[in-house]
């Protein structure tokens, strides 16, 4: 398809849909309802919104998703460390009832004893799951998840008299970008560990980092690389032993179902996205969830209302004393939650197990399989890898020219994902890939494949795969106008009038 | 359960035995248990998690709808509740395309192989840009009170100053919300209310401005859906005294209503949920962000913003992220806030709630929801005992209802609606206890004449003296 | 994508669903269920079906279905007569509810009020619309609907005792196949009326061809070719005076709404596509609904049960004296009824003519634009077509050598679909194109500028067209196979067997 | 309805005045009357016809939902009814791919604009001809009736005979269908069943044989759900007279029964509602037909038949029209029977239900049906006045229940059932008055034991003597 922008669909005089009017009785009774609104309040122009009849709204939006590579129609191990894995078609039939769309989230209590039972025997089990004693399901994203743990840590420092003093965060280079952003917008100094020559967070500096203002700890373990850092408990004990607070960012938390947990490893808090781990989908980018555990000390704190179990009815227990409030708006994204609920019941605990067996299976097959591919390697240390991997193109990029930036344009021709690595690429020419549990030996062997030869291309016809893509649904982007004041464009109207001027 | 599992689990083709131990062998491995040699010994469960044994896709399908079924829901009962979450029309094609399994399962791709969601996405923040009339929209994030408080914090760092100001009429949850995100880096602080217009209280506003004030936030229709009339004088005062104008707005309103760049905004945010999301039990809710195409407030946007851009061939139309390098994707802690993931399907839809409107639509059903709710209001000023808080005010949607003259309490009065099958309005007792009993009233262009009157009916029922 | 048939992705052990099992008390029971089966009738060896797992089933079949042109995605006006036109997505969103799926066609009438009533009411919405006087809805497409018509043409005769002696049923050739094969199934012999020079059918020849032995006539009015026979109260009055039933394929019957209606024509009976007039869609080719009408005279012979209304109540009416019993199971396609009964809700009266009017504007205003295009033409009378047009491209090929069949592969490139006609081709090079009231001027326009470059592409580079297709998803087929018993493959064990023979 | 509409209806978009004003100048007309000027004024309607105001969108969601909300339905109510419309369970995916937009809005296309639809075609063809171990298996056809009824006409095609028999116990329904689609070119005769077991008479069958049978067609599971294990004597005694041995399946009964062909049949039909399809009140009925692939048989089918070809690049399949010139499309009145719009749909639902089971997935749910059916017969015959009207008779998934004993009408049974939320057994007193009270009852794997408990309870309390 070559699809024009929708306002170019616009014919005056079409509708797409006819909204619901008001009756002539009632109408009578109050005139237009717009006459009650002030004048300075009144709106002069109607919005310039295109009017386009129903059936080429919807051509137009059927033909953008076939635009579109969801996981559901690729081998879709590309995408980094953002675990996609199947997203069972039962779970989302199971959500388009007006049992859930159509809740309102303020009804009362005895109104949606069905959904706050699911949140609830989700809490059950996530708590089971990682050691932790209470979550809250209200953030919306893993960012939100993380943002929520930063300000129970300010809470909490707080509630002791040490708001003020303690006032940095250590992470590690290989986390989330997120776990850094957050803490930041909570104010927090960051201090950015970096690995040591295996790849392992650094025990060392991190004791040199802590300190009386050490107010807390995150990482994500396995870390993005898919090292997985087994002294992790003494470094929790380390920052526990300087009074800040460990907190675990549980975005690579496939591969470690039923086999070790956040508790043992000594974290205060952790957050699993549903959307990873628990198999709801992305949709393009959200709404998601990170549902956020904590353990006893730190259950005040949490946002609210949380559900809880009394006398056989469900309730909603609002925000206690010094709980950081609210991160979202009502109780988060309700229909991940039941999604999350579905796939656990789905697997239950064999299945969970079996879902961190095969992810690390994969990983290691994927992983064997791509060091044989001629330019690439694997940074750090060899082996010892979970859920994921975070490759290198180095030595093809010496020796061909051809970047990781090339192969992402070139494997979209094979209909097919690849991610380079989050910002900044302390592994040069980076890509990361993480197959889970969902894709089959096939899957991967075909993913190989395609890999395989392109590295053959960049050896033999690099410009081939510089140019790339050849067999996408567009043609190369000419991205110069992107970061340029004068030239971008981030709506229609604005590429419109600078359109004009040039 | 019923059975051991001899076969693959449908969700995990690689539990076959035979490919398993193919696989593990090509890995070097004799055993699945030594794929976790990495971790110490000392932090293995080692146990079954106690967890329900797995269910078939039939057991479970029956277990939640049984579950589920135990729901009231606002298909099947009268639904009077808003504040901040509201039943409108939602249109199938809406359903249809957030439905897809491309778009429900695509995420993070490339411009090349998702050159459907960036064009979708960049549609989206089109459409919102006509409604609102501004011309820079994000990609959107988590809801109105997300957008809010980053409206707030990119005040702050354009103004390098730390306080903002909103009204006392805002909503408490939201308030919360702003300003979890925004301690300890800045201060919010409340302006009051007109106790009889419910419209903010201009004096009160000059008196907090000062030297440190990064911005004014007000809303239009506020929380309590009142019309704030006074939106050029507040964003005057703002401006004078060096602050950025923020307005919320609810963007179902602006069919009617003024778009805020009218009276002086300089960033517009809200929530995209009345526009073809249903309530989801509030996992419809979606923030938007909108500015002019300046430079500074560019810079300052946390988000993914999408621009289109020309390709190698004539005529056709290609999309990429615009200015990258603020996000904290590029820069971590120094970038902008943080980015991840947000609720782009939810803008996605907007879009196509906006594209099926079009301008006459959206006209028309601001007209509608005020035909409808000043309708409700009247029938039940009418009722002896019940009276709007703020009669002369002009409203949008939402109202408050002051039930002190009839000596119940909201919560009586809602339970008793909910035995006739009707969900009445917000209780605003907890959060603005200085009105006693009042309630927050939602009527949308959903509700029709017969189920405004029997809302009137029923309450009239209720409120009666023996 | 360049899908493996899908036995090619067997892979031993996958599964993609479990499906329901027994409980292990219930199995203590009762055994395996199996030991009480018959040695004779117990199965030895397992079907040869594919295992698969789950989310390799979702993407090969999504795969497939993005390969296929539904009329949501493309300006549908080139499937002939089929009336394809805007599916409303409600309408779809409408059926997808357990209050319908879940009802079984036996269940107590007042346990399905609600659906009686849809029946009731549509049946309602059908006698206006066509002035009959009863409808069944058990029919499950047009063809079966001619079906069940001959049969009640049996039936009335029999029961006037002239069952063996009336044999024979008039029709015209272009009219659909189905008219003259189902008359043939009923046992009748068929009379084929050619039109005049003009495209009218022949009244003359009508009047040779009645006799005491003509059954019946069945005709179309329009006709495939676009032409509105006006005579066509004379024509059902011959017929009637000879003492033969007529009956009305109204499956053209969507420039007509409003308008005209078979009473008045004189027809005993009528059908209406639900799925061509009444926007239910086509699904692939079915199922469908073929609503027959019939006058207060035949109700009697009509398959039953029907829906009545009594006392407030809804009853279903058994077979009365003399019904031709029934013709499919059960009720027929409830959901298409459904379908049916909110598209007319949401034209009302006004719109319902809107569809007739705008119909026939966009087939004039297109074939206006046909006749300029080089080597088209639409033979007959010129003008006065309403719903479609057959035309043709004699010119073109005498001059060109490029076929209608070669433009149909072409075609394709455009992301359009174009059909030839039915057999025989009356019309030399004949296409045949109905726009329906769906598409806009814009839309129409898009597939003129398709046929018009194919056109001149056939002038002057005729190969292009005739290796077409260039630009689809396969590559053009070898077709020898298909009419040799030796070499055709229907399934893929079939495929399998006769590929290791050659 | 509340208003005149000014626009375009959403459906029409050339109902926007200025565009038909354009092409109706462009055609050279002055009015939209004109466009119908080749119909006479006579037969012209010429006024409005009484039809109810057109509603929008969500107006007729409401109405829609309104009425269907008076539906009881099996996902809510205990269901036994069978009796060709069976509730099973059926896997997410079936509905993901049926409600494709893509599927739901083809029709007709040719092979390589609608290459997915044909494939999904030829790959359904091709899995049911693995269930019943066939070589060709057709397009689908409307449903079960009607796929006998054309395997009876292919059989009188192929014999040149006229008469076809049937056993008594066959669907009243079904004969009623096929007799009217054979009348008057072939004859249907019943052949009697043994009292006792159920099964067909042999020696009946022997003497209605004759030289102008055509076909003997019985079922397996019959109607009754009896296993009829003399299929091979049956097929032979046919065969001897010259006659095509036709067998009418349940395909859901095949991971665990013999498939025909073992048992002498040269056509199977039967219906694919079992295999993914909803009830939808007998909207979900589909037919098919399998025969060896042998030319005298190939011929006569009316149906169309996808093949699979080589394309001109190397490896690549396309797909086709098998023996085109057999259908009625190609020849008319000429042509095999007729062929037209089916039930292609759910042949490619078939085919993914097919695709997600497997081969193990259809032998363990033959099972489970065995398991539970027969539980429930069990069950069933214990109450005191119920028995089993075929006590000695092995079946698959229905039996007859035999209530004369209890003194009380199946209908009332069944009306004090539906006030206990379960639709009781189809009631067999019309079809088969001979047998006095008897009910045929339907037991799939989606039944758990709670809930044939409860239905044993339910029916035990009704026939308590009190």
């Amino acid at each position: 398809w070559d699809e024009p922008v929708i306002f170019e669909l616009h014919r005056p005089g079409e509708r797409g849909v006819i909204p619901p009017g008001s009756e002539e009785s009632l109408a009578a009774e109050v005139g237009d309802g717009t006459g009650r609104i002030p004048d300075s309040m009144r709106r002069s122009e109607l919005p310039k919104l295109p009017e386009i009849g129903q059936a080429k709204v919807l051509r137009h939006y059927l033909r953008l998703s076939q635009e579109t590579l969801g996981s559901d129609l690729n081998v879709e191990i590309g995408q980094g460390t953002c675990t996609m894995k199947y997203i069972p078609r039962i779970n989302e039939m199971l959500i388009r009832t007006p049992h859930l769309t159509e809740l309102h989230p303020l009804q009362d209590e005895e109104s949606v004893q069905g959904m706050l039972e699911i949140f609830h025997r989700t809490d059950l089990a996530m708590r089971e799951i990682s050691g932790m004693d209470a979550f809250s399901f209200q953030s919306s994203s893993g960012t939100q998840a993380l943002l929520a743990m930063a300000s129970i840590v300010r809470a909490y420092h707080e509630s002791r008299g040490e708001g003020d003093t303690r006032d940095e965060i250590i992470t590690t280079i290989f986390s989330h970008p997120s776990q850094a952003a957050t803490a930041a917008v909570k104010g927090y100094k960051i201090i950015t560990l970096h690995p040591d020559e295996d790849g392992f967070p650094d025990l060392e500096k991190l004791k040199k980092a802590v300190s009386p203002r050490t107010a807390g700890f995150v990482v994500a373990n396995p870390e993005d690389t898919g090292i997985y850092n087994p002294r992790i408990r003494e470094f929790t004990d380390v920052v526990h032993a300087a009074g800040g607070v460990c907190y675990y960012d549980q975005a690579n938390a496939n591969g470690l179902l039923g086999i070790t947990r956040a508790k043992e490893a000594g974290f205060d808090m952790c957050f699993f996205n549903l959307h990873k781990t628990f198999a709801a989908p992305h949709m393009c980018g959200g709404p998601a969830t990170g549902a956020l555990g904590v353990a006893e000390p730190f259950k005040r704190f949490l946002p609210g209302p949380v559900v809880d179990l009394e006398n056989g009815r469900y309730v909603l227990k609002g925000q206690e004393d010094g709980s950081i409030g609210k991160v979202r708006s009502f109780h988060g994204v309700a229909q991940t939650v039941l999604r999350a609920y579905a796939w656990i019941m789905s697997l239950g605990p064999d299945g969970l197990r079996d879902v961190a067996r095969i992810a690390v299976l994969n990983n290691n097959y994927l992983y064997h399989k791509i060091l044989k591919i001629r330019g690439a390697s694997a940074p750090y240390i060899r082996g010892r890898r979970l859920e994921q991997v975070r490759y290198s193109w180095k030595q093809l990029t010496d020796e061909t020219g051809v970047t990781t930036e090339d192969i992402t344009r070139r494997m979209c021709d094979f209909g097919l994902h690849y991610w380079t690595s989050h910002h900044p690429y302390i592994v040069p020419q980076p890509f990361t890939l993480e197959p889970t549990e969902s894709y089959s030996k096939e899957d991967l062997d075909e993913y190989i494949r395609a890999l395989e030869h392109i590295s053959n291309e960049a050896y033999s016809n690099p410009e081939a795969v510089k140019t790339a893509p050849h067999n996408s649904t567009v043609h190369r982007n000419d991205e110069s106008s992107l970061d340029d004041p004068k030239q971008w464009c981030i709506t229609w109207r604005a590429y419109l009038k600078k359109a004009q001027e040039n | 359960m019923t059975r051991t599992r001899t076969f693959a689990h449908p969700y995990i083709p690689n539990t076959v035995p035979e490919v398993q131990a193919e696989m593990l062998k090509e890995i070097g491995l004799d055993s699945v248990d030594q794929l976790h040699d990495a971790i110490p010994e000392s932090l293995k469960l080692n146990r079954d998690m106690k967890l329900p044994p797995a269910m078939t896709e039939h057991e479970l399908r029956r277990h939640i709808d049984a579950l589920l079924a135990k729901n009231k829901h606002g298909g099947a009962y009268l639904n009077f509740l808003g504040a901040g979450c509201w039943q409108h029309f939602v249109p199938a094609v809406c359903d249809e395309i957030n439905q897809r399994s491309e778009f429900v399962t695509a995420y993070a791709g490339e411009p090349y192989e998702d050159h459907g969601r960036f064009q979708a996405l960049f549609e989206y923040q089109s459409l919102i840009a006509e409604l609102v009339d501004m011309d820079v929209v994000n990609v959107p994030t988590f809801d109105w009170a997300q957008a809010a408080s980053t409206a707030i914090r990119m005040a702050g760092r354009i103004t390098g100053r730390r306080t903002a100001l909103l009204p006392k009429s805002a909503d408490p949850d939201k308030i919360m919300i702003i300003r979890n995100y925004c301690t300890p880096v800045m201060e919010l602080r409340l302006v009051e209310i007109d106790s009889a217009t419910g419209r903010i209280d201009l004096d009160d506003l000059r008196a907090k401005l000062d030297a440190d004030t990064a911005a004014v936030y007000f809303e239009n229709p506020g929380y309590l859906g009142i019309i704030e009339d006074q939106g050029s004088a507040i964003s005057a005062l703002a401006h004078e005294a060096g602050a950025v104008s923020i307005v919320g707005v609810d963007p179902i309103s602006l069919g009617v209503l003024q778009p805020p760049g009218g009276y002086g905004a300089d960033i517009v945010c809200g929530d995209l949920q009345p526009l073809g999301m249903h309530m989801n039990y509030g996992g419809g809710q979606a923030g938007f962000i909108a500015t002019r195409d300046e430079e500074t407030y560019v810079m300052e946007y946390p988000s993914r913003l999408f621009g289109i851009v020309p390709t190698e061939v004539e005529g056709e139309y290609g999309f990429g992220d615009v200015a990258y390098e603020r996000t904290s994707f590029a820069l971590r802690e120094k970038g902008k806030e943080s980015v991840g993931t947000q609720t782009a399907l939810w803008g996605i839809t907007a879009g196509v709630y906006l594209s099926l409107m079009g301008p006459y639509g959206m006209q028309e059903l601001g007209g509608t929801i005020m035909q409808k709710s000043q309708y409700a209001a009247k029938k039940l000023a009418a009722i002896p005992g019940v009276g709007l808080r703020f009669p002369g005010t002009a409203f949008f949607k939402e109202f408050v209802v002051d039930f002190n003259g009839t000596g119940l309490k909201v919560a009586e009065i809602n339970r008793r609606l909910a035995e006739a099958g009707i969900f009445g309005g917000k209780d605003l007792s907890g959060g603005f206890p200085e009105w006693g009993q009042c309630a927050l009233y939602c009527v949308t262009e959903i509700h029709s004449k017969a189920d405004l009157d029997r809302l009137a009916e029923a309450i009239a029922k209720i409120v009666a003296k023996p």
